[in-house]
C-alpha cells in the first residue's frame, strides 16, 4: 500500500504547472471568458507537450496512462481553470473509443486524439432539467447505411471546438441506461448554437440535428452502448472533480497570500483566527477531496469492486464542499474577492456548474446508499 | 405580546396595499418584473418610479413632514416594509439619499444644508454616493487616507475612494476625508459633500462577480468643495460616522424577503419536476424547506421583538441580531436554490432556473458589505455581550 | 403588533429567577442528579410563590394565565434545570383537564394543583422505539362501572413524585390518534421501576399496570381524546422548548464569563475570535429559539392558524441547534467543561433527551412539510 | 500509488488476525465486549490482556527489539493498527506508558533509565500517568507553575497537576516542572519521572460527563525524586516536550475505528426499525449514512496518504489533518447515532440505544484533550500554511 504520487508522478505535474504558468496561467481562461476563443492555441500547446497523447493506448500512439495519472494533469489544469475540451477528450472519449471502438474507428480517432488534431465531447442532455440517464431521450432511427438523429441535445461542452462528439441515443423503448447506443458524429451535422453560461471558461451549447443521416457513426453495439456510457460518465466525474481540486488548492493558496499580505486595524487579516480558521479549514476539505478523487481515479483505473462508490463519495464532496469553499476564498478576500478582476468566482461559478451536471450532490449520496445499505 | 393590527394600524396598510395596486408598473404584481436592459432606459424607469413615490408621498416615510416626509412611527415603517417586501417594487432610486445621506444631513446639517439638498433626495432629481472605503480601509475607518487640505474658503481633496455604489451616476458624494493627521487616528476625520460633477473627480466602474457594475473607484485630484458644505465640525466626521446608524428609524432586515422568496421558492419546487415528480415531493426538499421556513421564521420574529423593542425605547444592540442571522440564512438558501436547478443550473440569465445563480453569487456582497459577518461576530461578542475587544481592532 | 414582553411578565421573569437562586439555583439540579429526590422541596416552594396557580382557570382558584405566560416561568425554570413535573403538570394537564374535564374532575383537581397539593404527570410510550402516536398501545377494556388498564408504560417522568399520570389507552382498533381514550389515574396503582436515564435530573419510569381496574378515570370522549392529547402534547413541547431557552441563555452567560475570566497564553479566551465567534453564534440561536418559543406560545393560546407549524419549529430548533449550542459551551470551557462539577452538561443532557421525547426534529421538519407544502 | 498490500505484507496481517483469534477473551470476537463493572476486576482483566499482549509481542511492536519491540515497520504498524480497529480489542493498560512515556525515555533517557522503566511498561508491571496541565495552564505549557527545587541529590516538588489520566493506579508519573523561572517562560522546564507512591503525592479524581472518573487532580507537597530520575538536562524539559510528538512511529487516526463504527451503525440501521420500517429505509437516514461514509472515506484515506508519506521519509505537518477532521466527523457521527436512538435516547447504560449517549459526551473530550481542534486550527494555519501567528500564541 503506498498512497502517494511517484517520482515521475510529482515532477510530469510539476512540468504541467510550469507550462501552463508559462503559457499565461488564468490568463487564459480569463481572455475565453471574455468572448475569445483559446481552444486552439491552448490546445496546440498542450499537443506540443503530448499532454493529449496521455490516455491513449500505446498501440495508438499513446503513453497508456490510466485515469489517475490523467487526473494529475486535471488537477493542474483545474488550478488555472484550463478552458479546452480536456475532461471530454481525454477522460471521457478516449477510454471509451478504446472500449467500443472498432479497428477501423480506433485507428482513425486515437492517433489524431494522440497527436492534438481531434477533439471530442459529449452530448447529453435532451432536457436540461432532467437527470441522467432520464434525460437521454433522443431516438436514432435506422436507415439503410446507418442512423438518423433527430433532435436537440443541451449543454454540450464546447461544441464548436471540437470535431466529434459522442452522441449517446435511444434506439430501443426502455428506461435507465438500457437500449442506448453511441454514435461519434462530426457536430457540423448539427447546428450549434452557445448558451449563455454561468461559468463562461467552458461554453455549452444546444446541438439541433435535424434528421441528420449518420453512417459508420455508431459506437458499440447497438442498443448496448449504455453500460459503457455510464462508466464513462464515471470518469467524466473524477476528470472533474481533479479539475476541482486544483482549483481548491489554488484557492487555499490565494487566500494565504492575501491573509499574509493584506492588512486590517494594523495586522495582516491571516492572523485573525475568523480568517485563519476557515482557511485551515478550507484546507482540510482540500486535503480530504484529493484522497477521494485520487483514490476513485485509482480504483476505476484498476476495476475495484468499489469503484462506482469512489466516483460517487469524491463527486458530491468535490462539488459540494469544495463549491463553498471557492464562496469562503471570495469572502476572505473582503470586497476584493467579489469583483470580476478577482480569480475566485471563475472557480466558483465552476463548481456551481458541475455540482448539477452529472448528478447532484443529492443524487450521489443516494447512488452511495444504494450501493453501500 | 400580541401579534395583531389595529384597525388605523390595518388603513395604513391598505393604504399602501392600495397606492402599490394604482402605481406599480403593468403587470409588476403579476411577476414581470424585468427592469430594461438598456442601462439609458433602466435610469428613466428608476427615475419615473422615484417620481411616482415621492407624488405619493412614499419616498421616506420615516422623514419628519417638514422635508418631505411622513413622520412615520415605527410600527408604521415597519408596516410599510411588509407591504414593500410583499409585492417587492422597483429598486429605489434614491435608496441610498434617503436612508443614509438624508438622516445624515438631518442630523448634522445646517438649515441651508437640509433646504439645499433633501428635497432634492426626495423628488430623486439629485442622486447621491458616499465615499466611505478606500483601498487599503475596509472595515477600518479610521485609518481613511483621503486628504481634504483646508485654503480657507474651500478644502482641496485628494485621494481615492473605493465600493462606492452608484458613483457613475451620482450628482453629490457624501465623504469621510482626512483633514488632520496629527492627533488619534479617530479625530481629524471630516464629512463633507462634494459636487461629483466636477474636473478634479473621476471614477472607474468596478465590474462584479454577478457581472453587474454598481461599484466604482473614485479618484479625486485636485476636487475642491465650499466650507459650507462641511457637515458637522471639521474634524468632528467620526461623529457623523458613529451615528450614521442610529438615527430613529427602523432598522433594515431581509427577512420579509426572505419570506417572500421562500414563497417562491415553494412555488418553484411545485411545478418544476424531475423524473415527472415535482420536486415537492422529494423527501431530502421537504425536509430543506421546513428547515429554511423555520429559519426564516426565526429571523421575521426576532426582527418584530428587536422592532418592538425598538418601539418601547429600548434600543439594544439586538439589532445586531439581523445583519448575521439573515444574511447566513440567505446565503444557504440561495446555494439550496442553485442546487435545484438541475443541470440546467449551468444557465446564465433568463435561462438561470429560479434565476437562482445571480441571487446566490450576489448574497456573497450582503454578508461582506456593510461590516463582514466575521466583523459582526466581533460586534455581537464585544458590544452585546461584553466580551474583551481583541488586540486587533 | 407587539412583540415584547410588559412589565409585569418582565417582573414576573425576575422574581421567578430571584426566588429560584435563593433556593439554591442549579444546585436543587445538583441534588436531584446524586440521588435525593427533591420534589417536593421543590414544589412547596413553587406553591407559596402560588407558581403552581398560573395556568389554572380562574374559576378553579388559579390565575387564568395562558401558555405563553408560563412559558416564562419555564425559561427561568430552565436556566437552573430545576427539577419536578412542571412542564407535566402545568404545561400538559391542566389545560387538558380544563377543556376535558367534567365539573366534578375540575373541581376535584384543578383547586388542588393550584394549591401545589396535587401534581401530574404523562405516561404516554407502550413502546420506547416508536414515535408518538404510534407508540400508544395500550388496550384499556371496559369493565363495569370504568375501565381495566393492562400494560406497561415507559419513560414516563416523575412516576413516583405525582399524584395523577395522563394515561392515554386505546379503546377502538385505529390508527394515529383516533380511538384513543384518556385516563387520569393515581400512579400508585400501577408499578413504578425507575429506569437509568441519561438526564438524572428528570428521572423516567417504567409504569407497570397490572389489569388495573380504573372508575372515574376517565379524562374527556371516549374514543376521542386523542385530538385534545395532541394539543397537549404541543404545549408541552413548547414547555420544554422554553426550558431550553432558559437553557440556552444560561449557556451563553457561563462561556461569556468563562470567557472573560480564564486567560490563556496570558489573555483571556474571549478576546480569541474562535472563542468569541462561537460565543456569538451560540447568542444567535438561543435569540431564534427565543422567537420561535414565544411565538409558538402565542399561537397556542390564541387559537393560532399556524401555532400546530409554530410548535415543530420551535422544537426542532430548540433541541437540535441548541443542543449544539450546549456542547459548545462545555468546548468553551475545555477540560474543566468536560467535568461532572460544571455544569454544562446537565443542560446537554436534557436536550439530547428531549430531541427525541416527543418527536424528533426529523419528525418535527417532516410535520412542518406537510402542513407548509 | 498502490492500495494493494505484498505477500509479506499480508502474511503479517494473517499473524495478527490468528493471534486475536486465539488470545482474544471468549466471546469478544463475536461482539460481546463488556469489561467487568468491578474496578478491581477490570484492572485484573486488563492486567491479563496486557500480559497476552506483551508475551505473544504486540504490546509495543513500534519499539526497538532490545528493549522488547519488534522494530516494527510504519507499514507494519498500519496493518496492526487495521487489525486492531477490525477486532476493536481491550483496552491497553498500558498504553499511556508504550505510546507516550516509552519513546520519551528512549529518546532522551540515560541507558539506566531504559534498562530500569521500559520493560516494565511493557508487561504492564508498572503503570504510568503524565503530569503536563495545570489548573491555570490548558494549552500552554510554557506557563507551568508546579515548582521542582534541586537540593543536590534530589529534586522537591511542590505544585499540582491536573486531568492526568489514570493517576490513580499509577506507579510513576512522567512529569513537567518549574526548575528556573528567571528566564523565558520556555527555558527551566525539567522533564522529570516521579514514584507515585510517596506520602508527597496525593491524588483526587475527576467525575467526568460521562460519571466516570479516568482523570485526577495530582497535588504534590514536598514530594521528592532523585537526580538520576531527570528526563534529559536540566532545565531543558521544553525540547522533550516538543519532540513528543515527533517520534518515528505512525501517527494515530481515529478513522479506522470509524469505519468499524459507521459499519455498525449501518448493521444497527438495518434491525432498528420505526413504525414497523428499518431506519435504513429512511431517506433522511440514508442520506446522512452515504454522507458519513463519504467522510469518514475521506478521513481514512487521507489518513493512508499522509503515512505513505511518512514512509517515504516526508513528515509533513499534514499530520494534522486527522486530529481535526477525524474528531469533527466523530463529533457528528456520534451525534447522528444520538438522534437515531428514538424516544429510548432518553436512556443510560445499557438502556441507551447503540450505547450512543455515551460516546457522544466522550467524543467532546477528544476535541478538547490535546490540543483543542481550537488549537489544531492554529497549527494548521500557522505551521501548515504559513500564515502569521497571532499575538495571543
Amino acid at each position: 500500500m503506498d498512497f502517494t504520487l511517484s517520482d515521475e508522478q510529482n515532477q510530469m505535474q510539476e512540468s504541467v504547472r510550469d507550462y501552463l504558468e508559462s503559457e499565461g496561467g488564468i490568463e487564459l481562461a480569463r481572455r475565453q471568458m471574455d468572448g475569445e476563443d483559446v481552444v486552439d492555441e491552448v490546445w496546440d500547446g498542450l499537443a506540443e507537450m503530448d499532454y493529449p497523447a496521455l490516455s491513449v493506448p500505446l498501440e495508438y500512439g499513446g503513453l497508456g496512462d490510466d485515469l489517475l495519472y490523467l487526473s494529475l494533469l486535471f488537477e493542474e489544469a483545474g488550478r488555472v481553470a484550463l478552458p479546452g475540451p480536456l475532461p471530454e477528450t481525454l477522460g471521457f472519449t478516449v477510454p471509451l473509443l478504446a472500449e467500443l471502438g472498432t479497428d477501423e474507428q480506433k485507428e482513425q480517432f486515437l492517433p489524431a486524439i494522440a497527436d492534438g488534431d481531434l477533439r471530442a465531447s459529449v452530448a447529453l442532455y435532451d432536457d436540461a432539467t432532467e437527470s441522467l440517464p432520464g434525460a437521454i431521450r433522443m431516438e436514432a432511427e435506422p436507415t439503410d447505411d446507418g442512423y438518423r438523429l433527430d433532435g436537440t441535445k443541451t449543454l454540450v461542452p464546447y461544441a464548436e471546438s471540437v470535431d466529434r462528439v459522442v452522441v449517446p441515443a435511444r434506439t430501443r423503448q426502455d428506461t435507465g441506461y438500457d437500449g442506448i447506443t453511441l454514435f461519434f458524429v462530426d457536430p457540423a451535422a448539427a447546428e450549434a448554437e452557445q448558451l449563455d453560461t454561468l461559468d463562461k471558461t467552458r461554453p455549452l451549447y444546444e446541438l439541433t440535428f435535424d434528421a441528420v443521416e449518420v453512417s459508420g457513426a455508431r459506437l458499440g453495439p447497438v442498443d448496448g452502448g449504455g453500460d459503457a456510457l455510464k462508466r464513462a460518465i464515471d470518469r467524466l466525474n473524477v476528470s472533474m472533480c481533479a479539475m476541482l481540486v486544483g482549483g481548491a488548492d489554488e484557492a487555499v493558496d490565494r487566500s494565504v497570500e492575501y491573509g499574509k499580505q493584506r492588512e486590517q486595524f494594523d495586522k495582516p487579516i491571516g492572523q485573525f483566527q475568523a480568517v485563519k480558521h476557515r482557511i485551515a479549514d478550507m484546507w482540510l476539505d482540500t486535503e480530504a477531496a484529493r484522497s477521494l478523487t485520487y483514490y476513485a481515479a485509482w480504483a476505476i483505473a484498476n476495476d475495484e469492486d468499489d469503484a462506482r462508490q469512489a466516483v460517487s463519495r469524491a463527486t458530491w464532496y468535490c462539488t459540494e464542499r469544495c463549491g463553498e469553499l471557492f464562496e469562503d476564498d471570495i469572502f476572505n478576500h473582503g470586497a476584493t474577492g467579489y469583483t470580476w478582476d478577482h480569480d475566485g468566482h471563475i472557480f466558483l461559478k465552476q463548481a456551481k456548474t458541475w455540482a448539477n451536471l452529472l448528478g447532484s450532490p443529492t443524487e450521489h449520496r443516494r447512488r452511495i446508499a444504494d450501493i453501500r445499505l | 405580546m400580541n401579534f395583531d393590527y389595529t384597525d388605523e394600524q390595518e388603513a395604513f396598510r391598505r393604504e399602501i396595499r392600495e397606492w402599490y395596486e394604482e402605481n406599480l408598473p403593468d403587470g409588476w404584481i403579476e411577476g414581470d418584473r424585468d427592469l430594461p436592459d438598456d442601462e439609458d432606459e433602466r435610469e428613466q424607469f428608476l427615475r419615473e418610479w422615484q417620481r411616482k413615490l415621492h407624488e405619493g408621498g412614499w419616498a421616506a416615510i420615516h422623514w419628519p413632514e417638514e422635508y418631505g416626509g411622513r413622520d412615520a412611527s415605527l410600527m408604521q415603517q415597519l408596516i410599510y416594509q411588509q407591504e414593500k417586501a410583499r409585492v417587492n417594487p422597483p429598486p429605489e432610486r434614491s435608496e441610498i439619499g434617503v436612508d443614509l445621506v438624508g438622516p445624515a444631513i438631518e442630523g448634522f446639517g445646517t438649515e441651508e444644508q437640509k433646504e439645499r439638498f433633501l428635497p432634492k433626495i426626495l423628488n430623486g432629481e439629485e442622486l447621491w454616493c458616499i465615499g466611505y472605503s478606500e483601498p487599503d480601509v475596509g472595515s477600518d475607518l479610521a485609518s481613511l487616507q483621503c486628504k481634504a487640505v483646508d485654503e480657507g474658503d474651500q478644502f482641496r481633496i485628494n485621494g481615492q475612494k473605493i465600493w462606492t455604489t452608484h458613483a457613475h451616476k451620482a450628482d453629490w458624494c457624501y465623504m469621510f476625508t482626512r483633514t488632520d493627521d496629527s492627533g488619534p487616528k479617530h479625530h481629524g476625520i471630516t464629512a463633507l459633500i462634494v459636487d461629483m460633477d466636477q474636473e478634479g473627480v473621476t471614477n472607474e466602474r468596478i465590474r462584479q462577480i454577478t457581472d453587474e457594475r454598481e461599484f466604482n473607484q473614485v479618484y479625486f485630484d485636485d476636487a475642491t468643495t465650499p466650507k459650507e458644505n462641511v457637515l458637522n465640525e471639521v474634524d468632528e466626521g467620526w461623529e457623523v460616522a458613529m451615528r450614521q446608524l442610529s438615527f430613529e428609524r427602523i432598522s433594515l432586515s431581509q427577512s420579509l424577503d426572505l419570506e417572500r422568496r421562500f414563497d417562491e421558492l415553494v412555488e418553484f419546487c411545485k411545478n418544476e419536476t424531475r423524473g415527472g415528480t415535482p420536486l415537492v415531493e422529494d423527501p431530502h426538499i421537504r425536509e430543506k424547506l421546513a428547515e429554511f421556513d423555520t429559519r426564516i421564521q426565526a429571523a421575521k420574529l426576532t426582527y418584530f421583538r428587536n422592532v418592538s423593542k425598538q418601539m418601547n425605547g429600548d434600543l439594544g444592540a439586538e439589532a445586531s441580531f439581523g445583519k448575521l442571522y439573515d444574511s447566513e440564512v440567505a446565503a444557504d438558501l440561495h446555494r439550496f436554490r442553485v442546487k435545484l436547478g438541475g443541470p440546467k443550473a449551468a444557465l446564465w440569465g433568463d435561462d438561470s432556473p429560479n434565476g437562482a445563480a445571480k441571487d446566490s453569487l450576489a448574497n456573497i456582497s450582503i454578508r461582506i458589505g456593510g461590516g463582514t459577518s466575521d466583523i459582526q461576530r466581533n460586534i455581537i461578542g464585544e458590544r452585546v455581550l461584553g466580551l474583551p475587544k481583541g488586540d486587533q481592532e
